[in-house]
C-alpha cells in the first residue's frame, strides 16, 4: 500500500520522526554488514519507541497522571512532595522499590515465580511494535497487525498465572484462577467486536485502518459504537482494571497473584500494568479514534503527538472508571460476557456486515452514506442494548433507592405498610 | 458411578491481617472453589480486658475506657455508660446537658455512619473514592468535637450527671453551618452509589436476613432495621429527651446488604434533622449536675442502653456500694451482630462474604474489648 | 531461503522448539511441562512466520497459547495435587523405541527424496486464505464450524457435575 | 543440497524440525502416565504436522499453494475442539475415578 | 413519651409460673430467678407467650458474687415494647454448669461463649462452647473475682503466661 507522504520528507521535519530515523537506518544498512543490521534495526526501533512513547508516558503520564487524577477524584491532592507538584514521585517510587528486598516464599516455585515478571514485561513492549505513530512511523508494518495485537496480548495472562502459581499462596491461586477464567471469556466478544472493524475497513493492518479512517474522514468509534464500548469493557477486564479487577481484588483476595511479590519484581508488574493499559489505549486510539489522523489537522500538528494525546485521553477513561465504580463478582462478570456482550457483539457484527455490503454494492462507496450509517448505528446501539437488557430481565427502575420510613417503633413492618 | 467429587475444599484465612476485616479479625472460611461452605470466626486479637480493669477503677475513671471500645463512636459509648451509672445512682441530668448529649450523639452517629458507608463501598470494590469522600465529611464533624472537648477520636466528653464542659460560643454557628452542608453530601453519596448498577448487583440479595433470623440472632441497629423491623431505642425508650425531636425510623425491604446500606444513609439524614431541631431548641441553664467525684451508688444493678451507630449499646453495671463497680459489662453491638455472620456467608462466594462483613460494620475494638 | 537473517532465526527457533518439546518430555512437574509446551507452541509460530504464513502464526499464538494451554492450565488447577505428577508409564521404552525408529525413517526419507522446490515465497496474503476457505473449501469450513459447536456443547455436558445438572433442571 | 547445510535453509530443514517434533510428541503421547500429559503430546504432534504442511505449501511447486494453509487452518480448528473435549473428558474421568493416570483407567478390564 | 416497660421480677415470675409451674426459684424487684433445670422450658414460654413475647435476647452476661455466679439475661419484646431481667444462680464454683439457651435464641451462641471464656461457666447443650476471646490454654477465668489470688500466686501480665513458671506448674488448668 502506497503511503501518502507528508509535504516534505526532509530529515528535519519533526512532524514525522521517521524522516529522522530513516537516513540513519540507511546509513547503517550501507556501511554495516546485514547481519549486524538485523540486530541493530530492532535495537534502534526499540530504543526510539521507548524514548518517544513508552518511557515518558509510562512514568510521567501513566504513574504520575493516574495518581494525580485519581487523587482529584477522591478529593485529595495526590503526590505533591517530591519535586515541583510531586513530579519526581515516580522516580522516587522506583528508587524505593529497587531498594526493597525481593522475597521468594520458601514453599513456592522459585523458577516460575521469578520468571513471571520477566514474561509479563516482554509483551507490553512488543505490543507497541504494530502501533503506527505516523505515516512512516511504525516499527513493524505487519499485514496482520490486528491479529498480532490479539496474540501478543494473550501472553500476559500466562505470566499472571505463573505468578499466582509460583507464589504458593491461596490468595494468589485465587487470583490466578480468576484471571485465567476471565481472559478466556472476554477474548470472545473482544474478537467479535474487532472483526466488525476489520470487515468494514477491509484491512487487518493497523496502518490500513488509520488510512481508511483518514480517507473517509470518519472515526470507526462513531461508526460502530457497540464495538467501541465492547472493546473498552473487554480490554478493561483483560487489563484487570476496576470494575473488573477481580484477579487482584484488593478488598477480597488482598492483591491476587501479586500478594507475595515485593520490591522491583512487584514494580515490574505494576509498571507494566500501566504499560498494557497504555498499549490498549494506543490500540483503541488507532482503531477507533482515527490514530494519527485528525480530519486534516495532521498536516500541521505532528501525527505522533495526536496519537499520544488520543491515547492518554482514552487512558483517562480507565482511570475514571477505576475511581468511581465498584467491582463486579466473578460469576457476574462471566454472565455479562457470555449472556450480554456476546449476543450484542454478534448483533453488531451482523449489522456492520450488512452495511458494508450495502455500502459497496448499493451505494457505490459514497462518503455521505457513512454518516448516515453512523447515525443509524448509534441509534441501533441504544436499541440493541435496551432490547437485550430488557430480554435478560434487567429493569433499572424496579430497585428501591430509599429506605422506608416509619414513625413509631414496633415489630416487623411488612413491605408496603410503612407510615410516611 | 461413584459419588461426584468436586474440587478440593480448602481453608482460606480471611484475616487477621486483611484489607477488609477492618482490624485484626479473622474468618476461617472453608471454600470449595469460590464458594464458602463453612465460616468460623476467630477474634480476641485486640482483647484488652476492659471489663476486668473497670472493676478496679472508680465510676468516673471508667469513662475513658468506654471511649476505647468502639473507637469510631466514643460519644455514644460515653453516653451509654453515663446513663447506666445515672440510672444506678438515681441522678438527673439538666435539660441543657441532655440537649448537648443528643447533639453529640447524633454527630457521632453521622461520623460513624460515614465510616460505615465508606468502608462498605470500599469492600464492594469502589476503590477508595467513597471512603475519601466520607472521610472529608467526617473530618468536619471531628473538628466540631475538637472544638468542644479538645479530642477528635476518644472524646471523653460525657460525665455522670451531664457533660464535661459547656459548648464553646463558636460551636452553635459552626454546627449550623455544617448541618446545612451535610444533606448535600448525602445526596452526593446517593448519586454516586445508590443507583449504581454494579453496586446494586453486588449487594442486592447478598447476606439476606429474614426478620425472624435477625430477631433470633439478637441483632440490633441497622442490621435489624434493614430486615424490616422498626426498632429504634431512641423511639422505643426515649432517653435524653429524644421524644422531643421529630424523626423517623428508616427500615429496609428484604434484609440484604443493600438495605442495610440504604438504612444507614437514611439514618444520616434523620440525624441531621435531629441536630437541626436540637440546635434550634437548645435550652439554657447548667450543663451538668454536681456529682461527687468518688461516687458510691446504692447496692443494686442497672442495665441502660442507647441506640449507638452500630446498634443497641448496653451497659450493665452492678454496684456493691463500693467506689468502683462490682461488675461492668458492655453489650457490644458489633460483637453480637456477628452472630449471624455464618448464616449470611455460607453458600455465597468469597466476594460476597467480604460484602456481608462490610455490611455488618464491625469495629474490632468493640468486639474484643 | 537465503540471507543470514532467516537462517539465524531458523536455527534459534528450531533449537527453542525442540528443546521445549524435550522439556515437556522430561519435566516431572506437570505445570512445568505445560509451560514448556507453550514455549514449543511459540517456537512453531515463529516457524510459521518464517514460512510466510503470518496469519496462521498469529492464529497459532491466539488459539494454542491463548486458549488451549490456558485450558490445560485450568484443568491442572482443578485436579488435585496428587494427580499432577507427569511420570512415565511402563510402556515408555517401547514408545520411545517406536518414536526413534519413526524418526530414523522420517530423516532418511527427508534427506533421500529429491524435493522439487521453489526458491522464492509464493507470497500468500491473508486475503487469499480467506478466499480459499470461503470458495473452494467452503464445505469443510462449515463442517468445522458445526464440529466446534458440537465440541463446545459436548465438553460442557461432560464437565458438568450431577449437582449442576440438577440445579439446571430445577431452573 | 547445493549450498552448505548451515548457511542456507531449505525444505529439508523445516521437514526435519517437523519430524523431530512429531517423534517427541509421539514419545510423550505414548509414554506419559497423566492423561493431560498425553494430551500435550498429541498437541505437539498436531503442531508438527502443521509445520510440515506449511513447509510444503511454501516450498513445493504447486499451482495452488494456498491449499496447505487451508489445511493448517482446519487442523488448528479441530485441535481446539479436540483439546476442549479431551480436557472435559479428563475432568469427568477424574471426578468419577479420582485419577487421571491412564494406567489405572481400565474400566473395560473386568 | 414512649418508654420501654420494664417488668419487675415479680411480674416475670407470675408469667413463668403460669406457663411452667415450679420453674421460679425466687423473685425480687429487679429480676426473676429461674431454676436451672427448668430454664430452657421457661425461657421458651417467655419467648412464645402472647403476653410476654420476649423474642429478642438483648444481653447475656455472667456476674461473680464471690460465693456464687449469676447468669443474667435481658430479654425484650419489640411489639409490646417491654424488657425484663431473668437470672440463673449457680452455686458450684468448681464446675459451674448452666443450661444453654441457644435452642431458644440463636443470639446466645456467642454471648455464652464469652461468658464461658471469662467466667468458666459451662453451658450445657451449647453446640460449640469454646474460648472466644482468649486462646485455648489460657490459665484461669479472668473475670472471676479470685482470678488474681489463685493458688500459685498468679499475677496478670505477659511474663507470667510466657515464662517458665507456667510450664512447670500450671496454677489452674483450663476445664477442657
Amino acid at each position: 500500500m502506497a503511503l501518502p507522504m507528508l509535504a516534505t520528507d526532509n530529515w528535519y521535519d519533526i512532524r514525522d520522526l521517521a524522516n529522522l530515523t530513516n537516513p540513519l537506518l540507511d546509513f547503517v544498512g550501507d556501511n554495516i554488514s546485514s547481519e549486524l543490521a538485523y540486530i541493530l534495526g530492532p535495537l534502534i526501533g526499540f530504543i526510539a519507541s521507548f524514548l518517544i512513547f513508552v518511557l515518558p508516558s509510562q512514568l510521567y503520564v501513566g504513574v504520575y497522571g493516574e495518581r494525580k487524577l485519581i487523587g482529584r477524584i477522591q478529593s485529595r491532592l495526590g503526590p505533591n512532595r517530591v519535586g515541583p507538584f510531586g513530579l519526581i514521585q515516580p522516580i522516587a517510587d522506583a528508587i524505593k522499590l529497587m531498594q526493597k528486598e525481593a522475597l521468594t516464599p520458601k514453599l513456592g516455585d522459585p523458577i516460575i515465580m521469578n520468571l513471571a515478571p520477566i514474561i509479563f514485561v516482554a509483551p507490553a513492549v512488543l505490543l507497541f511494535a504494530v502501533i503506527p505513530f505516523g505515516p512512516n512511523m511504525i516499527v513493524a508494518n505487519v499485514n496482520v497487525g490486528l491479529l498480532y495485537f490479539l496474540a501478543v496480548s494473550s501472553l500476559p495472562v500466562l505470566a499472571a498465572f505463573m505468578a499466582g502459581w509460583g507464589s504458593n499462596n491461596k490468595y494468589s491461586l485465587f487470583g490466578a484462577m480468576r484471571i485465567v477464567a476471565m481472559s478466556i471469556s472476554y477474548e470472545v466478544p473482544l474478537v467479535l467486536a474487532l472483526l466488525g472493524v476489520a470487515l468494514f475497513t477491509d484491512s487487518l493492518s493497523l496502518q490500513g485502518m488509520v488510512l481508511w479512517q483518514k480517507e473517509w474522514d470518519i472515526w470507526v468509534g462513531f461508526l460502530m459504537p457497540i464495538a467501541f464500548v465492547i472493546y473498552f469493557i473487554c480490554v478493561s477486564a483483560e487489563l484487570n482494571r476496576t470494575p473488573t479487577d477481580i484477579a487482584e481484588a484488593e478488598s477480597e483476595i488482598v492483591a491476587g497473584y501479586l500478594t507475595e511479590y515485593s520490591g522491583m519484581k512487584w514494580g515490574l508488574f505494576y509498571g507494566m500494568d500501566i504499560g498494557y493499559a497504555l498499549a490498549a489505549s494506543a490500540f483503541a486510539a488507532t482503531v477507533f479514534l482515527g490514530g494519527w489522523s485528525m480530519f486534516g489537522l495532521d498536516k500541521f500538528i505532528p501525527p505522533w503527538l495526536l496519537l499520544v494525546v488520543k491515547t492518554h485521553l482514552f487512558y483517562m477513561l480507565f482511570i475514571w472508571t477505576r475511581g468511581t465504580l465498584p467491582r463486579l463478582r466473578i460469576d457476574q462478570l462471566m454472565a455479562f460476557a457470555w449472556k450480554f456482550m456476546l449476543p450484542v457483539a454478534l448483533a453488531n457484527l451482523l449489522l456492520v456486515a450488512t452495511e458494508r455490503m450495502l455500502w459497496v454494492d448499493a451505494f457505490d462507496s459514497k462518503q455521505a452514506m457513512l454518516y448516515v450509517f453512523m447515525i443509524v448505528n448509534i441509534a441501533a446501539a441504544v436499541g440493541i442494548v435496551y432490547v437485550w437488557a430488557r430480554f435478560l430481565g434487567y429493569d433499572p427502575d424496579s430497585q428501591p433507592t430509599k429506605a422506608r420510613l416509619v414513625k413509631e417503633a414496633g415489630g416487623y413492618v411488612p413491605v408496603g405498610r410503612e407510615v410516611r | 458411578m461413584t459419588d461426584t467429587i468436586k474440587s478440593e475444599p480448602f481453608v482460606l484465612n480471611i484475616g487477621p491481617q486483611h484489607p477488609s476485616t477492618h482490624g485484626v479479625f479473622r474468618i476461617k472460611a472453608t471454600v470449595d472453589g469460590e464458594k464458602v461452605i463453612d465460616a468460623e470466626m476467630v477474634m480476641g486479637y485486640l482483647h484488652r480486658s476492659m471489663e476486668k480493669l473497670a472493676e478496679e477503677r472508680t465510676y468516673v475513671q471508667n469513662i475513658p475506657f468506654t471511649d476505647r471500645t468502639d473507637y469510631l463512636s466514643s460519644m455514644s459509648n460515653n453516653l451509654g455508660y453515663c446513663l447506666a451509672v445515672e440510672k444506678l445512682a438515681g441522678i438527673d441530668v439538666p435539660d441543657r446537658g441532655n440537649a448537648i448529649r443528643v447533639i453529640m450523639a447524633e454527630f457521632q452517629r453521622l461520623a460513624s455512619h460515614c465510616m460505615a458507608v465508606g468502608a462498605f463501598t470500599n469492600d464492594t470494590g469502589a476503590w477508595q473514592t467513597p471512603v475519601m469522600w466520607c472521610f472529608r465529611e467526617r473530618e468536619k464533624i471531628l473538628d466540631l468535637f475538637e472544638m468542644t472537648c479538645g479530642a477528635r477520636l476518644t472524646c471523653n466528653y460525657m460525665r455522670i450527671g451531664g457533660v464535661a464542659f459547656d459548648l464553646p460560643a463558636s460551636f452553635v454557628p459552626a454546627a449550623r453551618k455544617l448541618v446545612q452542608t451535610l444533606p448535600g453530601f448525602i445526596d452526593e453519596m446517593e448519586s454516586l452509589l445508590v443507583a449504581n448498577e454494579i453496586f446494586i448487583v453486588r449487594t442486592r440479595g447478598v447476606g439476606v436476613l429474614t426478620p425472624e433470623m435477625a430477631t433470633n440472632a439478637s441483632l440490633s441497629g441497622p442490621m435489624l432495621r434493614g430486615s424490616g423491623i422498626a426498632w429504634d431505642l431512641r423511639k422505643a425508650d426515649s432517653y435524653c429527651g429524644y421524644d422531643k425531636y421529630d424523626f423517623e425510623i428508616p427500615i429496609g425491604y428484604r434484609g440484604d446488604s443493600y438495605d442495610r446500606f440504604l438504612v444507614r444513609l437514611e439514618e444520616m439524614r434523620q440525624s441531621v434533622k435531629i441536630i437541626k431541631q436540637a440546635l434550634d431548641g437548645l435550652p439554657g441553664g447548667p450543663h451538668s449536675t454536681q456529682v461527687p467525684l468518688a461516687l458510691r451508688p446504692p447496692k443494686g444493678e442497672a442495665y441502660a442502653r442507647v441506640e449507638g451507630p452500630r446498634g443497641e449499646l448496653g451497659y450493665y453495671v452492678v454496684s456493691d456500694e463500693g467506689p468502683s463497680p462490682h461488675r461492668f459489662h458492655i453489650r457490644p453491638p458489633s460483637f453480637i451482630n456477628l452472630s449471624a455472620l455464618k448464616e449470611m456467608t455460607v453458600g455465597g462466594s468469597v466476594a460476597d462474604a467480604i460484602v456481608v462483613l462490610g455490611s455488618i460494620d464491625i469495629v474490632v475494638g468493640e468486639i474484643d474489648r | 531461503m537465503e540471507g543470514s537473517g532467516p537462517v539465524i532465526a531458523f536455527w534459534m527457533l528450531a533449537a527453542v522448539t525442540l528443546v521445549a518439546a524435550g522439556g515437556v518430555l522430561v519435566s516431572r512437574n506437570l505445570l512445568h511441562a505445560v509451560l514448556f509446551l507453550i514455549l514449543a507452541f511459540i517456537g512453531v509460530a515463529g516457524h510459521f512466520v518464517l514460512l510466510s504464513a503470518e496469519f496462521l502464526a498469529m492464529a497459532q499464538v491466539i488459539i494454542y497459547v491463548g486458549a488451549i494451554s490456558v485450558l490445560v492450565l485450568f484443568a491442572i488447577l482443578l485436579t488435585p495435587r496428587a494427580s499432577r505428577d507427569n511420570g512415565e508409564t511402563k510402556a515408555f521404552p517401547f514408545g520411545a523405541l517406536l518414536a526413534i525408529a519413526l524418526a530414523a525413517v522420517f530423516l532418511f526419507v527427508i534427506n533421500d527424496t529429491d524435493w522439487r522446490t521453489v526458491s522464492e515465497s509464493p507470497g500468500l496474503a491473508p486475503e487469499a486464505l480467506g478466499e480459499a476457505l470461503l470458495t473452494t473449501w467452503v464445505l469443510p469450513f462449515e463442517i468445522a464450524s458445526v464440529l466446534l459447536t458440537a465440541a463446545l456443547v459436548g465438553s460442557i455436558m461432560l464437565a458438568r457435575t450431577a449437582e449442576e445438572e440438577a440445579e439446571d433442571a430445577l431452573a | 543440497m547445493t549450498t552448505l547445510f548451515l548457511a542456507s535453509v531449505g525444505i529439508e530443514h523445516f521437514l526435519t524440525v517437523g519430524a523431530l517434533l512429531f517423534c517427541l510428541g509421539l514419545m510423550i503421547a505414548l509414554g506419559k502416565r497423566n492423561a493431560i500429559g498425553v494430551l500435550m503430546g498429541v498437541e505437539l504432534m498436531l503442531n508438527a504436522v502443521n509445520l510440515t504442511l506449511l513447509t510444503f505449501s511454501r516450498f513445493s511447486e504447486s499451482d495452488r499453494p494456498i491449499a496447505g494453509q487451508t489445511f493448517v487452518a482446519f487442523i488448528i480448528t479441530v485441535a481446539a475442539a479436540e483439546a476442549a473435549v479431551a480436557l472435559a473428558l479428563a475432568m469427568s474421568v477424574y471426578r468419577n475415578r479420582e485419577t487421571v493416570d491412564v494406567d489405572q483407567i481400565n474400566l473395560l478390564k473386568s | 413519651m414512649a418508654v420501654t416497660r420494664e417488668w419487675s421480677g415479680h411480674d416475670v415470675a407470675a408469667a413463668v409460673e403460669a406457663a411452667v409451674p415450679g420453674a421460679v426459684a425466687k423473685a425480687d424487684a429487679v429480676a426473676c430467678f429461674l431454676k436451672p433445670e427448668h430454664l430452657v422450658e421457661a425461657m421458651q414460654a417467655l419467648r412464645t407467650g402472647p403476653e410476654t413475647d420476649f423474642v429478642h435476647l438483648t444481653n447475656l452476661c455472667g456476674v461473680d458474687y464471690w460465693d456464687h455466679f449469676e447468669v443474667v439475661y435481658h430479654i425484650q419484646s419489640f411489639v409490646r415494647n417491654q424488657i425484663c431481667t431473668v437470672k440463673v444462680e449457680c452455686w458450684d464454683r468448681e464446675t459451674p454448669v448452666v443450661p444453654s439457651v441457644v435452642p431458644v435464641w440463636h443470639g446466645a451462641w456467642m454471648q455464652e461463649c464469652e461468658a464461658y471464656d471469662l467466667f468458666g461457666i459451662r453451658f450445657e447443650g451449647h453446640p460449640n462452647l469454646h474460648r472466644i476471646l482468649l486462646w485455648d490454654g489460657f490459665p484461669g477465668w479472668p473475670l472471676r473475682k479470685d482470678f488474681l489470688s489463685m493458688p500459685g500466686g498468679l499475677q496478670p501480665g505477659l511474663n507470667e503466661f510466657a515464662g517458665t513458671a507456667r510450664r512447670e506448674a500450671p496454677p489452674v488448668r483450663p476445664v477442657e
